[in-house]
């Protein structure tokens, strides 16, 4: 496997937020700011290792019948742990998040890289898959989070630029502005995508 | 995939699994259990000293005592000095009907009902705009103030309060929070009496 | 009585799963193509939630909080969900195949339709007793439902309208969404 | 259809077309231009009111939103027509729904966000799914809550300002508004929008654009009538705390939004049935957010709510096919 | 200790619980489906052209595993790998040649003149609505791609008013053939590159006046042909593709030019005659 | 005044131009070449039953009916076949079409018809069966512009039972005034043609239905059937498309034909004012539908005027004689022009079924660019089906057409009312047209 070409597809043509369309949830919750958004996708970056490891250690025990209760065994268990690890050592951090920590458990591209990738590969090349993928949704986050927080608060990751007088758009720290903004992302990421895939 | 497997085996497998994460977790929770706690409430000792600033060698309780006023609960932590007098109260307060939700608000008084500052702890008010009762320029025109001193209601209901603007809601919420601390402070007050 | 008008109104209108909460956005986008998958997708929603959220009350209040173990929670309530919803799979597919074939491969996204493990932990968290966990539950369903009935509607009408192509697909279904959220918006304190 | 005219040239060759050949001689051009002129006599009213002040807003949207949609026609690859008035149109009504004062930043978002998130998103004229106008109003609203809530006093032509009616009546109660005269609001003499003031000068334009068939009574009779019930019922049942339903009528963008803004003939069902119900859930939504809500109007989340329904009102209530009849 | 051993029974208690629940479930209302059917979904090309005559790739694996067809083909998918989903069902398969779809007629603009002024819609059907044909010869290609719509493979393009094929990029899949009108869309195989462009059956004094590369019915190809693979009926060649050999006889003795070399330089092989 | 019947739902008012309305009909004169198609109905195709170089006599069969659905096709002069070639017909289709060279080109076609003297029939003789048999043997057919086979609809399988009988004289097209001609100089032959058909069906009610546009022969009508029982003539509102059939028959009887249903769903039969003077001619003169009635008009017509012609004859003769000057004519259409069709050759030969033969210059020719649907429901106001015009052409646009779609797209009539009101100038009736094309082929 060619890792720095996977590398560059889990961070744009197959980036598991703008190209799959995977994990939107969080992606829309989380990110009314950067900071949120990078410590997102780095909790789900480690429950994504995490459990791509475990399963494709366990993949050939693993009967198909229960296959997804095990694997959202095995995720849950990390998440929990993600859990209480964030609430005993970033506090702050964890009460932005709230309740969107559990739900990672629910997020699909875990389950669905557990299905689609870590049950029918090596342990090595889930781990690393696991590491990629948690990093691309990462970098989402942090880009949705940024445009975000730009338009929103007129703040680069909590550092006010704009002066005192000047008004920002507070529709894109809401709800609808983090539809609107990912929709528009997906848009400019296309055509990225699009750019870099013609080469 | 394509053979089935035994409904023991099956069984087993996920039960198995199951077993190893809890006794995962439940070493994890061990470890963490004590920090979590920590921070938990050094996140309420956080706001106590926000709201009782300038209250110097005092000591409460480790959890608020609920209290009943006016069909709604609230919670206050009694400070103390060293010798045992009421040094002041740290009330949790529910402002009532703000913009989206209720919100929960620490109010803190010191012994004879003048409020000494405020402290929200959880809102979902509309960043920017209702979130303003976080900052200063209103927060500022509480402080001092007591029960009897004030109509409080904001300025638009004929009451002293400046609201924020464009967040009338919100201010009006907030006030009534505090008012209802202030009630928290008269009925305690009054027991002692 | 009137919390739980106001439980509902809030859980369909006010705080919408998908328009406020970000909840089962997921499905939300995948399923929203056609009226008719749509209906069926949120019945299936209402249906697994409902029991869900009557389910792990009763786990969180008789087993998990009496052993003290609500760190489990999560591990608990997904372990339940997915072996409902692949319950729920096995007895469709023999007693209603057509609902089946429609609802396809749907069933199984249910599973990680975040909707139902965030309005079981919420409900939870929200301290309601039986009843109203079993109300809010079946009105954050109906909320989803509504949105996405709705949203499938506009969706089904895209397909004959000429949205450009940057645009088709999930774009312009968020920006949608988004819209929607602002025209929701207009509920807010509605409930306090 | 380009080799057909190049042949055209050498050898005169006979037209062939389907059926009908003939055509009426209305366009949308046409009634664009006259919705917009239908308008003039509330924007009089609203210069009346306001001032220089309103002038300058019209002005700008107008502007920024043909400006907008001039370059948005350079970049994509269907045909836009940036003169054919619904450009105008969508600038116009978005100064209707806005205050007079507002600052030129946000007459330049709105005209944005109307022109891009209202309209080319889904592919240019007729076919989006909201309202632009109202999409940038929500817009705004959200946004810029402090520009959108204060409004200039009317007839008094400096920066005083004050609230709406209605937002008197949301935040101090009806005793506030004790005063009110039901002439002066029917005429406009109020604080709000350039567009939300005079109900009369409104139901002049509206008037024309009935004769010319352009709208029909069902929406907005159905959007006043379930305001003036809904209302009515709440002000029999505690006259102290809630308006009474000529009250709700005037005040706001009912007016506007039931003549003008629901009866958008590209976001509104086309059925019978489909505007009945349109105009009911304008008028139902309005009132719940005005009486239970935390805004003080709710006409534009009303109508952008009911836009979202269209699409299945068309579907499910369809207009009796002919042949369905029994006949007897 | 207890801690955490008693945690691992309660969690493994529920496992116990959901797994046998399914697992009762799973018999209880179990429904039979071929796994296989899965499989040679997997196998298949996944383009859903339909172009195999059912409702997409996986309605085709369906009748795959579930009848004993060997016949039946998917266009997309080359012989080989067809082989190969058959070889999994443990079946014999029937190979199919590399089929091509081809245009039966030349008349460009420069051949057959336009002789109205079409004014509809731009579809070939919409335009057999308001007449047969909008050039002088009423066989001819329209010119108003609606096979091109048909295409998924963009393997046809419009150029000066007739369809041009891509052979390379043609999968063969068919479903141009019945999206055309007048029929002038058939199926032939990839290495048979010779072909009569030409669909009309007038006789061969009209046929010329509509178009000036028009089959006019002369005979002259039956008769060059030392395979019996070219028969002329009704005014019009036609080739036998069983036959025919690639040998070209046919193309140079052609007056008018409607046998002509498809998919290398049509016009040069024309002209060095 | 009473309020005049006109059927309920949609309908336009397109400016009338019946410019020909006070030009008495005239004869033309039999052309040097007839050009006769060879299926000129809707149908099964006919059967050619001559060859090229035979002598053929007036009224000669030259194509037989093939079926039950298919009509005769007689030869209207005598004269020697030329040729039997494909050649594009009035409406741009391309078929084959038996060329004749009459013995007496240039004869007026007066003369030959006033050879045919009229001849006593006695109607209460006739059987059903005699008369749906000479009907089927002239080879007559809906000559309002379907064509479908008159005998067929005469034909009414069991358990439908015909209780009224319509008679279509609403001509509510634009320009056309071949009809209105019709029943202000033949009234009493129509009367006659009417009678038969009442007698066919055993003396039921028969409604002429005209509309108010045409005073002069509602008076005519209404004075030949005064003394005749069960024969009422009913003005009708002026409103198009008022001449379809399932419009008429609402406007006249007030029911409403079932979708995807025929008028005798209903128990009613419509014929066309023309179709039953055929009928006259096929028994009173013992001649089949070898001519007929069709209006020249258009704005490059210096006389519109109404002309009697042999079936067959080419339009080429019509602008020679009319002097219309070819070089400016840039639009020919075969009936009126909201249903009419486009004709791209000047040597079409009319057929049965052209009601009227416009000429326009460039200046009616409008490109029109189809701009995008503002959602203003003109069309639904106007389609007298009660139809959703714009979200079906932009389902077919789309191809993505719903199930239920379907069958609304196959109740268009095609009246062309969406069209013409449309203010974006879509070709909706184009788009449907492709529609129910589309629908066609995939069953």
């Amino acid at each position: 496997m060619n890792y720095a070409d996977k590398f560059k597809k889990t961070f744009f043509t197959e980036n598991p937020v703008t190209g799959m369309l995977l994990g939107m949830c969080p992606t829309l919750a989380v990110t009314s700011s950067a900071e949120n958004g990078i410590g997102m996708g780095l909790a789900t970056t480690f429950v994504l290792m995490g459990s791509n490891l475990v399963i494709s250690l366990l993949r050939n025990i693993i009967p198909a019948r229960v296959r997804i209760p095990a694997f959202i065994v095995v995720i849950a268990t990390f998440v929990t742990i993600v859990d209480m690890g964030l609430q005993a050592t970033l506090f702050e951090l964890h009460k932005t998040l709230g309740l969107f920590i559990p739900l990672i458990v629910v997020n699909c591209i875990i389950l669905g890289r557990a299905e689609a990738f870590a049950s029918k590969n090596s342990v090595l090349q889930s781990f690393i898959d696991g590491l990629f993928n948690g990093l691309g949704f990462t970098f989402s986050l942090f880009i949705l989070g940024t445009i975000r927080e730009i338009l929103g608060s007129g703040a680069i990751l909590g550092m006010t630029f704009i002066p005192e007088n000047f008004r920002t758009v507070l529709l894109f720290v809401l709800a609808p502005g983090a539809f609107i903004t990912l929709g528009f992302m997906l848009v400019g990421m296309n055509r990225i995508s699009k750019a870099l895939g013609g080469k | 995939m394509g053979k089935q497997e035994s409904g023991l085996k099956v069984i087993l497998v996920l039960v198995l699994i199951a077993m190893f994460s809890a006794i995962l977790l439940a070493y994890v929770n061990q470890v963490t259990r004590e920090p979590i706690a920590a921070n938990k409430k050094a996140e309420t000792q956080k706001a106590i000293k926000v709201v009782l600033a300038g209250l110097k060698d005092i000591s409460y309780p480790e959890n608020p005592t609920d209290i009943q006023i006016d069909n709604s609960g609230a919670g206050y932590f009694e400070a103390k000095y060293d010798n045992g007098k009421t040094a002041g109260y740290a009330v949790i307060v529910k402002g009532p009907g703000g913009f989206t939700n209720d919100f929960d608000m620490m109010v803190g008084l010191d012994s004879s009902g003048k409020i000494i500052d405020t402290y929200v702890l959880d809102h979902k008010e509309t960043p920017g705009l209702g979130d303003g009762m976080q900052k200063e320029p209103f927060k500022n025109q509480f402080r001092g103030r007591q029960l009897n001193d004030t109509e409080w209601k904001v300025k638009k209901d004929k009451g002293d309060i400046d609201a924020i603007t464009a967040a009338t809601i919100t201010s009006r919420a907030f006030t009534k929070g505090v008012w209802r601390a202030l009630q928290v402070y008269k009925t305690l007050r009054e027991d002692q009496k | 009585m009137a919390e739980m008008a106001l439980i509902i109104v809030g859980a369909i209108f006010v705080n919408n799963v998908v328009f406020t909460k970000f909840l089962g956005i997921c499905p939300y986008l995948g399923v929203s193509k056609k009226i008719d998958t749509a209906v069926g997708m949120s019945m299936a929603v209402v249906f697994v939630l409902t029991l869900a959220g009557a389910i792990t009350y009763i786990l969180q209040y008789y087993v998990l909080v009496p052993i003290k173990m609500e760190y489990l929670q999560t591990i608990v309530f997904i372990l339940v969900i997915a072996s409902l919803v692949q319950l729920v799979e096995i007895v469709m597919k023999k007693v209603a195949p057509a609902l089946y074939k429609a609802l396809g491969i749907f069933l199984p996204l249910i599973t990680t339709n975040c909707a139902i493990l965030g309005i079981a932990i919420l409900s939870v968290q929200s301290n309601y007793n039986f009843l109203l966990t079993v109300v809010f539950s079946f009105a954050s369903a109906i909320g989803f439902g509504v949105a996405l009935i709705l949203f499938a509607g506009i969706r089904e009408t895209l397909e004959i309208r000429e949205v450009p192509k940057v645009f088709a697909g999930a774009p312009i279904a968020l920006i949608i969404a988004g819209i929607l959220a602002m025209a929701f918006m207009g509920f807010a304190g509605m409930v306090k | 259809m380009e080799t057909t005219n190049k042949v055209e040239v050498k050898n005169r060759l006979l037209f062939m077309d389907s059926s009908p050949l003939g055509h009426v001689s209305d366009s949308t051009v046409k009634i664009m231009y006259t919705v917009c002129i239908t308008l003039l006599p509330a924007l009089a009213v609203s210069v009346w009111m306001f001032g220089w002040e309103a002038v300058r807003v019209i002005v700008l949207t107008s502007v920024f939103t043909i400006a907008i949609e001039a370059i948005i026609s350079k970049m994509v690859s269907y045909k836009v027509n940036f003169m054919d008035g619904s450009a105008l149109l969508t600038g116009i009504l978005l100064a209707m729904n806005i205050p007079a004062n507002s600052p030129w930043w946000m007459i330049l978002v709105g005209a944005l966000v109307a022109v891009i998130l209202g309209k080319h998103v889904f592919g240019g004229l007729g076919q989006n799914i909201f309202n632009p106008a109202l999409v940038a109003r929500v817009f705004l609203i959200i946004s810029f809550p402090v520009e959108m809530t204060s409004w200039p006093k009317p007839l008094v032509y400096d920066s005083t300002t004050g609230a709406t009616p209605l937002g008197i009546l949301k935040t101090e109660g009806l005793g506030a508004l004790a005063g009110t005269n039901l002439t002066d609001l029917a005429i406009g003499q109020m604080g709000g929008s350039l567009g939300e003031i005079s109900a009369i000068a409104l139901l002049l334009g509206a008037i024309w654009l009935f004769i010319k068939k352009y709208i029909t009574w069902e929406i907005p009779v159905m959007f006043f009538a379930t305001v003036a019930v809904f209302a009515g019922i709440f002000h029999l049942i505690d006259p102290q705390t809630y308006a009474s339903p000529l009250f709700h009528l005037l005040t706001g963008g009912v007016f506007l939004g039931a003549l003008y803004m629901a009866t958008d003939m590209v976001t509104s069902p086309m059925t019978f049935k489909g505007k009945l119900i349109f105009g009911f859930g304008c008028g139902f939504f309005t009132m719940l957010i005005r009486l239970f809500g935390s805004y003080p109007e709710g006409v534009s989340f009303a109508i952008l709510l009911m836009n979202a329904m269209v699409p299945l009102l068309d579907s499910y209530f369809p207009d009796q096919k002919f042949g369905m009849v029994k006949n007897g | 200790m207890l801690e955490i051993i008693i945690p691992g029974l309660i969690l493994g208690g529920f496992a116990l619980i959901s797994a046998s629940g399914l697992l009762v479930a799973s018999k209880k209302f179990y429904v039979f489906e071929d796994p296989r059917i899965a499989e040679v979904n997997e196998m298949l090309p996944g383009a859903n052209c339909g172009g195999c005559g059912f409702a997409g790739c996986l309605a085709f694996a369906e009748h795959l595993v579930k009848n004993e067809d060997t016949d039946a083909i998917c266009p997309v998918a080359s012989g080989e790998e067809m082989q190969k989903i058959l070889a999994f069902l443990g079946r014999e398969a029937a190979v199919g040649e590399k089929m091509v779809a081809s245009l039966m007629c030349n008349g460009t603009h420069d051949n057959c003149k336009s002789q109205m002024d079409y004014a509809g819609i731009e579809d070939c059907w919409a335009a057999t609505l308001v007449t047969d044909s909008t050039k002088a010869c009423s066989f001819a290609c329209i010119g108003l791609g609606s096979c091109v719509k048909a295409c998924n493979f963009d393997a046809m393009h419009i150029e000066n008013g007739i369809v041009v094929i891509d052979d390379e990029k043609c999968t063969g899949c068919g479903l141009c053939v019945p999206a055309c009108p007048k029929n002038l869309l058939h199926m032939r195989p990839y290495k048979k590159y010779i072909t009569v462009a030409c669909y009309n059956t007038d006789r061969g004094a009209d046929a010329r006046k509509a178009c000036t590369v028009a089959c006019i019915g002369c005979l002259k190809c039956e008769k060059a042909c030392n395979y019996d693979a070219i028969h002329v009926n009704n005014f019009l060649a036609k080739i036998d593709y069983q036959k025919c050999t690639n040998c070209g006889d046919c193309v140079t003795v052609c007056p008018t030019n409607s046998i002509i070399i498809r998919g290398q330089e049509v016009h040069v092989a024309v002209e060095n005659v | 005044m009473l309020q005049l019947k006109t059927f309920s739902r949609g309908g336009i008012h397109p400016p009338e131009e019946k410019l020909s309305a006070q030009s008495p009909i005239i004869y033309g004169d039999i052309p040097a070449s007839i050009l006769v198609a060879v299926d000129q109905h809707i149908g099964k195709p006919c059967k050619l039953i001559v060859e090229k170089g035979a002598a053929v006599t007036r009224g000669q069969v030259l194509a037989e009916s093939s079926g039950f659905i298919s009509s005769n096709v007689h030869s209207p002069v005598a004269g020697r076949i030329q040729k039997i070639a494909r050649f594009p017909l009035l409406g741009g289709q391309v078929r084959e079409v038996i060329q004749i060279t009459p013995d007496n080109a240039g004869e007026n076609l007066k003369s030959v018809i006033d050879n045919e003297p009229e001849q006593a029939v006695e109607i209460e003789k006739l059987t059903p069966d005699k008369i749906r048999k000479t009907i089927a043997d002239a080879g007559i057919v809906g000559m309002g512009g379907a064509g479908f086979p008159t005998h067929v609809k005469l034909s009414p399988p069991d358990g439908k039972e015909i209780k009224e009988l319509i008679i279509n004289g609403a001509e509510c097209e634009p320009y056309i005034t071949a009809d209105h001609r019709l029943m202000l100089e033949y009234a009493e032959p129509l009367v006659k043609g009417i009678l038969i058909l009442q007698k066919l069906f055993g003396g039921i009610p028969v409604y002429i239905g005209i509309e108010n546009n045409k005073p002069d022969a509602l008076q005519r009508i209404d004075e030949a059937v005064k003394n005749i029982p069960n024969v009422e003539v009913v003005p009708l509102k002026t409103k198009y498309p008022q001449g379809g059939e399932k419009q008429l028959i609402k406007a006249v009887v007030n029911r409403e034909v079932p979708s995807k249903g025929l008028p005798m769903d209903v128990g009613v039969v419509v014929q066309n004012v023309a179709t039953i003077l055929a009928i006259y001619n096929a028994f009173y003169h013992k001649r089949p539908l070898m001519e007929r009635v069709l209006t020249v008009s258009g704005n490059m017509v210096k006389d519109p005027a109404n002309i009697m012609l042999p079936i067959g004859t080419p339009i080429s003769y019509i602008m020679e004689k009319a002097e219309i000057d070819k070089e400016n004519v840039g639009l020919v259409i075969s009936g009126g022009p909201m249903m009419g069709k486009t004709s791209f050759s000047f040597e079409s030969p009319i057929t049965k079924t052209s009601s009227a033969i416009l000429f326009f210059n460039n200046s009616m020719i409008s490109k029109r660019e189809e701009n995008p649907c503002i959602r203003c429901g003109a069309c639904i106001k106007a389609c007298p089906m009660g139809l959703d015009v714009a979200q079906y052409t932009k389902m077919i646009i789309a191809s993505v057409i719903s199930p239920k779609a379907k069958d609304s797209i196959l109740d268009c009539i095609e009246c062309g009312s969406c069209s013409y009101v449309c203010p974006a100038d879509r070709r909706l009736v184009h788009w449907m047209r492709f529609g129910k094309n589309i629908i066609r082929r995939e069953n």
